[in-house]
């Protein structure tokens, strides 16, 4: 028998490392892989909830929610590999020219 | 302290263990890795709380497809080491305390409201994959079709993406 | 001691169990390399291995020692952490695949902990099979990526970029069968596959183009021919695992044969109904067919191992003849004996014949050129197992209405 | 079909010419192109004939058809509406004859010309806004013949556009002209900022003219709004009938082609001031200051004009000057109230002018493009029919009877005659002027036709112009001839027809002319006839036999240069404004102020981004971080009761 805060709380620690993640890394994949884990958390706290009110409403939108990732991630990898090619670098601060 | 309390606490600690270590490794690969990891553990908890097609969704999708492309991304771009530039200063005095702050944020409204919350149902009650299916298909129709709409305009995305110019 | 037995059974039996299956598995899978071999030899009009013990079926073994004892080196520049983790990814997620695979219908009870044949019986055992060889992807590209090698970094990427693209197909070629049974139980799949009447109502009639995607899908998972790109030596010296020697190299070895059997089961499972007798019920005389096909089977070998031309093979092949004898007289014999037989026997025998045509294909077939490939993955597998799911469906609800 | 109904086909004829004239007549043949625009024309003058014989038919009713909707905003309402009175049945004649004589002449004329079926074009274009403005029934549309006319004034008189000074002369016709229509549109707001309407007359009497006609007419000397309108009115007349101040351009416009001037620059558009002060007469016989400006403007410019005329050596400008005073003479006409007479002497000029004008095309044809008179003389005998022509012309013109001139100029001279009160100073400018015109016309004639000849045989060989110029030539002489019959009776006590077909248009507003006995009348003729001769006489006098330019000194110089106005107007006018314009509002308005607010916009922008880019570092990190903060700010508003027990306390 798991209290729901527990699993909250945990969501929120891997949420917040994900901000930190978000912030600290410098490559551009490892940052979209923050982007991934903040999702998981939201997707935990989803589960969570879906489970302690006992709607299922909250798995359905994990489902969602990992669709968009799938998408998110088609493209995002897509641009980022882009990006490698033309500027030679994955290191966000050093790719911050708009122009080519 | 029962199996199931024991089995959270692993697993939550190795997603938070693995967490960190994808903050910490300095190499994308290790990185990703390291997400896999917190990925299975959290298709564990999944598991743990019954939401037996949840688990198997993110092992699939996300472990067996999405991760994978990250992994494939690194390899093709063949990515070294990261290197720890520190040309943003917003990032490096600020950061950590916003981070904090969020974190704090959150943290004070769980503990507010965790009293009001039911805890979770134990591992032994599955949620059936047939109630998930019917919720799917008849009241969250419309965003189902909808992502389908969203997978079709990422296709045509990162083929436009992908192809070179010509 | 036994109050403590009953006490852990639900720990203390799957052990057990785990324990059975992996010494079978491993059995199996180093005398599958011999039959390969022998197989492949006679497809290309050779004798194949017959030094080692007669018709060199003690090679496994020896196989198995020289990979134990040889020498272990480590390239340069190797990431460590990915390099020994591949190996063991790959072997792990390839046995634990297995784990949820029903072996047979009976249940029966050690210790007073009821149990069945096969390790786990999980409701939702195909996701999770769908899981572990999704995750199986990660130990092909990390052993690519990790042992610092262009042949492998390639073999890698090729075998990640071809995985996933034939996991869509694989996973949507289920499908169908899934909107049959209604359930993800690999257990109650075969089960709703039975009915009186054999190999008539199984999924393989109505499935029959969801059959031929699966099974194309899944060689190409398992990196066989004429999939087997990622260790095209004619292009890549051995592909992912070039750099790897000894025992991570039998790790991926024995992995792939693994995953060569548990592909076999999943068909046999899904399309073949699993350990049903292709014969109606009512045929009771056809559960004598184990010991019919052992006893001859027993008696050729004893008198092809008389005349065997060394001494070893004159003692050990009448052996094994004979022993082979007795067991089919005990299934005849002893009728709970007989029973518990029945579906071993048809599950392995449908999984042997799966792993024949493996190897037949493997002793026959070109292999693909990489865009091929990629263009008949997602321009041909993908849309036809797609309509596959589609018509099966229209016909699902015709058949309601 | 009554031609009545559909009205709008007379003016549409000439347009539709002109449209394929000009549009693919490029590369046609001259036959086709004379076809096309003399097709257009006659066939309208034929309409015009078919409309006025239905309106005598139809007992002279005054028609009026509102035909489409052009703009209707609010109150206000303008549309093609056409009106046919005894008045616009003058004008139309007028227009459509003359006209279409005057294109016959044009295909002799502009034989050899280049941009042949450009001309056609323009002209046939000259007439449908001609033929707009007399058929108006409201001041918009009257309006849009009146620019119309002046834009074909403009494109013809510059039609030779290689030729600076007539590009030159073009634009300053155009300008002036926009100086008296910026007058008429004042007038036009007024009128209807008053009355709330432009058109004319309306059924339900809401029309302009109805309700000025209701309204109590200005004292003399009070400038009520009815005398500021007529006032403004009349400036926009003295720009498009070349009156004192704005007469400059119609001297200069002498640069087109001959028929120009005489169908645009004498028969027609110049009269359209007279036209419309006719028109609107109800308006002018309210506002009687404005009536006596008119008088007076008209009067100055006759005599004026005339004198200038004197000594001008340029054949074409001595007519253009003489077009000038004839002008001023009819607005002299109706400045005292005598508007029919004033319409009728716009008649036989638009007969006698053409008549000249052309007639000086021929010789000038004839002389191989010379137009200076002390290079002729002697003519007589070569180019008979051209002569003979142009002494009906000079006759007509100076008053002789029974030609046009005399009943019409007669009819004036008596109308001012018999105004009160300075009808007698007016009468004797106006006698002076005629003096001065028989003199200055014969003086033409001589010094053109009968002197010894002062040009060169063997450069010029003179030839009489073909039949298609003579014929229109011999019909306007004989319409200048009879032109002015109509008034014939009215020198034996008869009445004069003319007018009395006039008079349902102006009824009440005429009345000087009648007034006095017919003893005054004959010996006012008298008098007119002693002028003109006086005027022959002298001029018969002073260039006959051997002439030689007169060295231009005094009196003589100052007339040369035309009272130096062009001068005047240069260094009182122009100079100032091209000074404004280039000090004021070039360099310090547009450069300083307009460019300097905008620099001084755009400047600033650029420092603002400059500071600010720096934000914009480009580098994620510190967009994260951005992003970061705006999460917290996010989640303190959210979480502020969590924060807050005791707000939450309730909530909980």
């Amino acid at each position: 028998m798991v209290p729901t805060s527990y699993y909250l709380i945990l969501s929120a620690v891997l949420f917040g490392l994900g901000i930190v993640a978000f912030v600290f890394k410098r490559n551009i994949i490892t940052i979209f892989m923050a982007i991934e884990l903040m999702l998981n958390a939201v997707n935990l706290a989803f589960v969570a909830f879906s489970q302690s009110l006992g709607k299922t409403d909250g798995e359905v939108f994990v489902l969602f929610v990992i669709v968009v990732a799938a998408a998110e991630a088609a493209v995002g990898l897509g641009i980022i590999i882009l990006t490698a090619r033309n500027r030679r670098s994955l290191n966000v601060e050093r790719v911050d020219l708009l122009k080519l | 302290m029962s199996a199931s309390l024991i089995i959270f606490f692993v697993l939550a600690l190795l997603a938070i263990f693995a967490a960190v270590s994808l903050i910490l490794q300095r190499h994308p690969i290790h990185s990703a890795l390291s997400l896999i990891v917190v990925m299975v553990a959290l298709a564990g908890l999944y598991l743990l709380m019954g939401a037996e097609f949840v688990a198997a969704v993110q092992i699939i999708v996300y472990g067996g497809a999405i991760m994978v492309l990250f992994v494939f991304v690194i390899m093709l771009l063949n990515a070294e080491e990261e290197e720890r530039t520190n040309f943003s200063k917003m990032a490096r005095f600020a950061g950590i305390p916003l981070a904090l702050a969020i974190a704090g944020f959150i943290a004070a409204a769980i503990a507010r409201n965790a009293g009001s919350l039911p805890a979770a149902e134990p591992s032994g009650a599955l949620t059936s994959t047939k109630t998930l299916s019917n919720l799917l298909f008849s009241d969250f129709v419309y965003p189902f079709e909808l992502t389908s709409f969203l997978i079709l305009v990422a296709i045509l995305g990162a083929i436009v993406l992908a192809q070179r110019e010509n | 001691m036994t109050d403590f037995l009953t006490k852990y059974a639900f720990l203390i039996v799957p052990i057990i169990k785990i324990a059975i299956l992996v010494f079978i598995i491993l059995t199996v899978d180093a005398y599958l390399t011999w039959i390969e071999r022998k197989v492949i030899a006679h497809i290309q009009a050779r004798w194949g291995p017959h030094r080692v013990g007669p018709h060199g079926l003690l090679q496994p073994l020896a196989d198995g020692v020289k990979f134990i004892f040889k020498e272990d080196p480590l390239p340069s520049h190797v990431d460590k952490l990915a390099y020994f983790l591949a190996p063991f990814i790959t072997l792990m997620l390839a046995l634990t695949s297995l784990a949820v695979i029903p072996f047979g219908p009976q249940k029966f009870t050690v210790f007073g902990y009821e149990t069945h044949v096969g390790i786990a019986d999980v409701n939702i055992s195909l996701l999770v099979l769908f899981s572990i060889t999704a995750l199986s992807v990660y130990g092909i590209a990390l052993a690519g990526w990790a042992s610092n090698s262009k042949y492998s970094l390639l073999g890698g990427l090729r075998s990640s970029a071809q995985m996933i693209s034939y996991e869509l197909a694989l996973t949507l070629s289920v499908v169908g069968v899934l909107l049959i049974a209604g359930d993800f139980s690999l257990r109650s799949i075969v089960v709703q596959q039975s009915s009186g009447h054999g190999l008539l109502t199984w999924n393989i009639f109505p499935q029959i183009i969801g059959f031929l995607c699966f099974y194309i899908a899944a060689i190409a998972e398992t990196n066989r021919v004429p999939f087997d790109l990622p260790e095209a030596e004619s292009e890549l010296v051995a592909g992912f695992h070039t750099e790897y020697a000894s025992m991570k190299f039998a790790m991926f070895f024995i992995a792939e044969y693994t995953n060569m059997i548990t592909v076999s089961c999943l068909a046999t499972i899904l399309f073949f109904g699993g350990w049903l007798s292709p014969f109606p019920t009512a045929w009771t005389f056809t559960h004598y067919l184990p010991s019919v096909i052992l006893i001859p089977f027993g008696i050729w070998v004893f008198f092809d191992g008389i005349r065997y031309e060394n001494l070893f093979g004159r003692l050990m092949l009448p052996g094994v003849g004979s022993a082979l004898v007795v067991i089919g007289a005990a299934l005849a014999f002893f009728p709970f004996l007989n029973d518990a037989i029945q579906g071993p026997f048809w599950f392995l025998a449908k999984v042997f014949t799966f792993l024949f045509v493996y190897i037949w294909m493997r002793g026959t077939l070109p292999r693909f050129r990489y865009d091929q490939l990629m263009s008949f993955g997602w321009k041909f597998l993908l849309p036809v197992s797609i309509a596959n799911v589609v018509l099966t469906s229209i016909v699902i609800l015709w058949r309601m209405h | 079909m009554p031609i009545l109904n559909h009205l709008w086909i007379i003016p549409l004829l000439p347009l539709l010419g002109s449209a394929i004239n000009g549009l693919l007549g490029k590369d046609w043949p001259k036959s086709t192109v004379n076809s096309v625009a003399l097709g257009s024309t006659g066939l309208s003058f034929l309409c015009a004939l078919e409309a006025v014989r239905e309106f005598v038919a139809g007992g002279l009713q005054p028609f009026r058809r509102e035909f489409v909707d052009w703009i209707v905003a609010g109150n206000f309402r303008a549309g093609l509406d056409l009106q046919l009175d005894q008045l616009t049945v003058v004008m139309l004649l007028v227009v459509t004859g003359v006209g279409f004589l005057i294109h016959i002449y044009s295909t002799g004329y502009m034989a050899h010309e280049g941009g042949y079926y450009r001309f056609f074009s323009y002209l046939n274009l000259f007439m449908f806004f001609m033929l707009i403005l007399v058929l108006a029934a409201n001041f918009v549309l009257l309006f849009v013949g009146w620019e119309g006319v002046g834009l074909c004034s403009y494109l013809l008189i510059g039609f030779y556009f290689l030729r600076k000074s007539a590009s030159d002369a073009g634009k300053k016709a155009f300008i002036v002209n926009r100086i008296g229509d910026f007058g008429f549109m004042l007038g036009m707001f007024l009128l209807f900022r008053t009355f709330h309407s432009l058109d004319f007359n309306r059924p339900d009497l809401k029309g302009v003219f109805d309700q000025v006609a209701q309204a109590p007419a200005d004292a003399m000397g009070q400038f009520g709004i009815l005398t500021v309108a007529a006032l403004l009115l009349f400036v926009g007349a003295t720009g498009k009938s070349a009156q004192i101040p704005l007469y400059v351009w119609l001297p200069d416009a002498m640069e087109g082609p001959t028929p120009v001037s005489a169908l645009i620059h004498a028969a027609t558009m110049v009269t359209a001031g007279v036209y419309v002060v006719a028109r609107s007469h109800v308006l002018y016989t309210h506002a009687p200051t404005a009536m006596y400006v008119v008088a007076i403007v008209g009067c100055a410019t006759a005599f004026f004009a005339a004198t200038i005329g004197l000594v001008q050596s340029d054949i074409k400008k001595v007519l253009a000057y003489s077009t000038v005073s004839q002008l001023g003479y009819m607005f002299l006409g109706c400045g005292v109230g005598a508007f029919s007479a004033g319409i009728f002497h716009l008649m036989t000029h638009a007969f006698f002018k053409a008549l000249l004008f052309l007639s000086a095309g021929s010789v000038i044809h004839a002389m191989g493009g010379e137009q200076d008179m002390w290079h002729m003389g002697g003519l007589w005998s070569k180019i008979k029919v051209t002569a003979w022509c142009m002494l009906f012309g000079t006759i007509a013109i100076a008053g002789f009877p029974p030609f046009a001139a005399f009943f019409s100029k007669d009819a004036i001279l008596a109308a001012a005659y018999g105004h009160e009160p300075a009808g007698k100073i007016l009468y004797g400018v106006g006698l002076l002027a005629a003096v001065l015109t028989s003199f200055y016309m014969f003086r033409l004639i001589f010094l053109t036709f009968f002197t010894e000849q002062r040009y060169d045989e063997h450069h010029v060989h003179v030839h009489e112009s073909p039949k298609n110029m003579t014929i229109p030539l011999m019909i306007l002489a004989f319409l200048s001839l009879t032109g002015g019959w109509f008034a014939l009776p009215a020198l034996f006590g008869g009445k004069d027809y003319f007018a009395e077909f006039l008079s349902p248009v102006f009824g009440s507003a005429e009345g000087a002319g009648e007034a006095m006995p017919a003893s005054l009348e004959h010996i006012l003729s008298v008098v007119a006839v002693v002028a003109a001769t006086a005027g022959l006489l002298v001029a018969w006098r002073m260039y006959r036999g051997k002439v030689k330019r007169g060295t231009s000194e005094g009196l003589h110089k100052l007339l040369y240069n035309k009272y130096y106005v062009d001068e005047i107007y240069q260094a009182l006018v122009v100079g100032p404004l091209v000074w404004l314009s280039r000090n004021v509002l070039w360099k310090a308005v547009d450069e300083g102020v307009i460019d300097g607010t905008i620099h001084s916009i755009a400047h600033g922008t650029a420092v603002v981004g400059d500071t600010v880019r720096h934000a914009q570092s480009g580098n994620t990190r510190s967009y994260a971080v951005w992003v970061l903060i705006g999460a917290v700010v996010v989640f303190a508003i959210i979480f502020w009761p969590v924060l807050h027990p005791a707000l939450f306390g309730g909530a909980r």
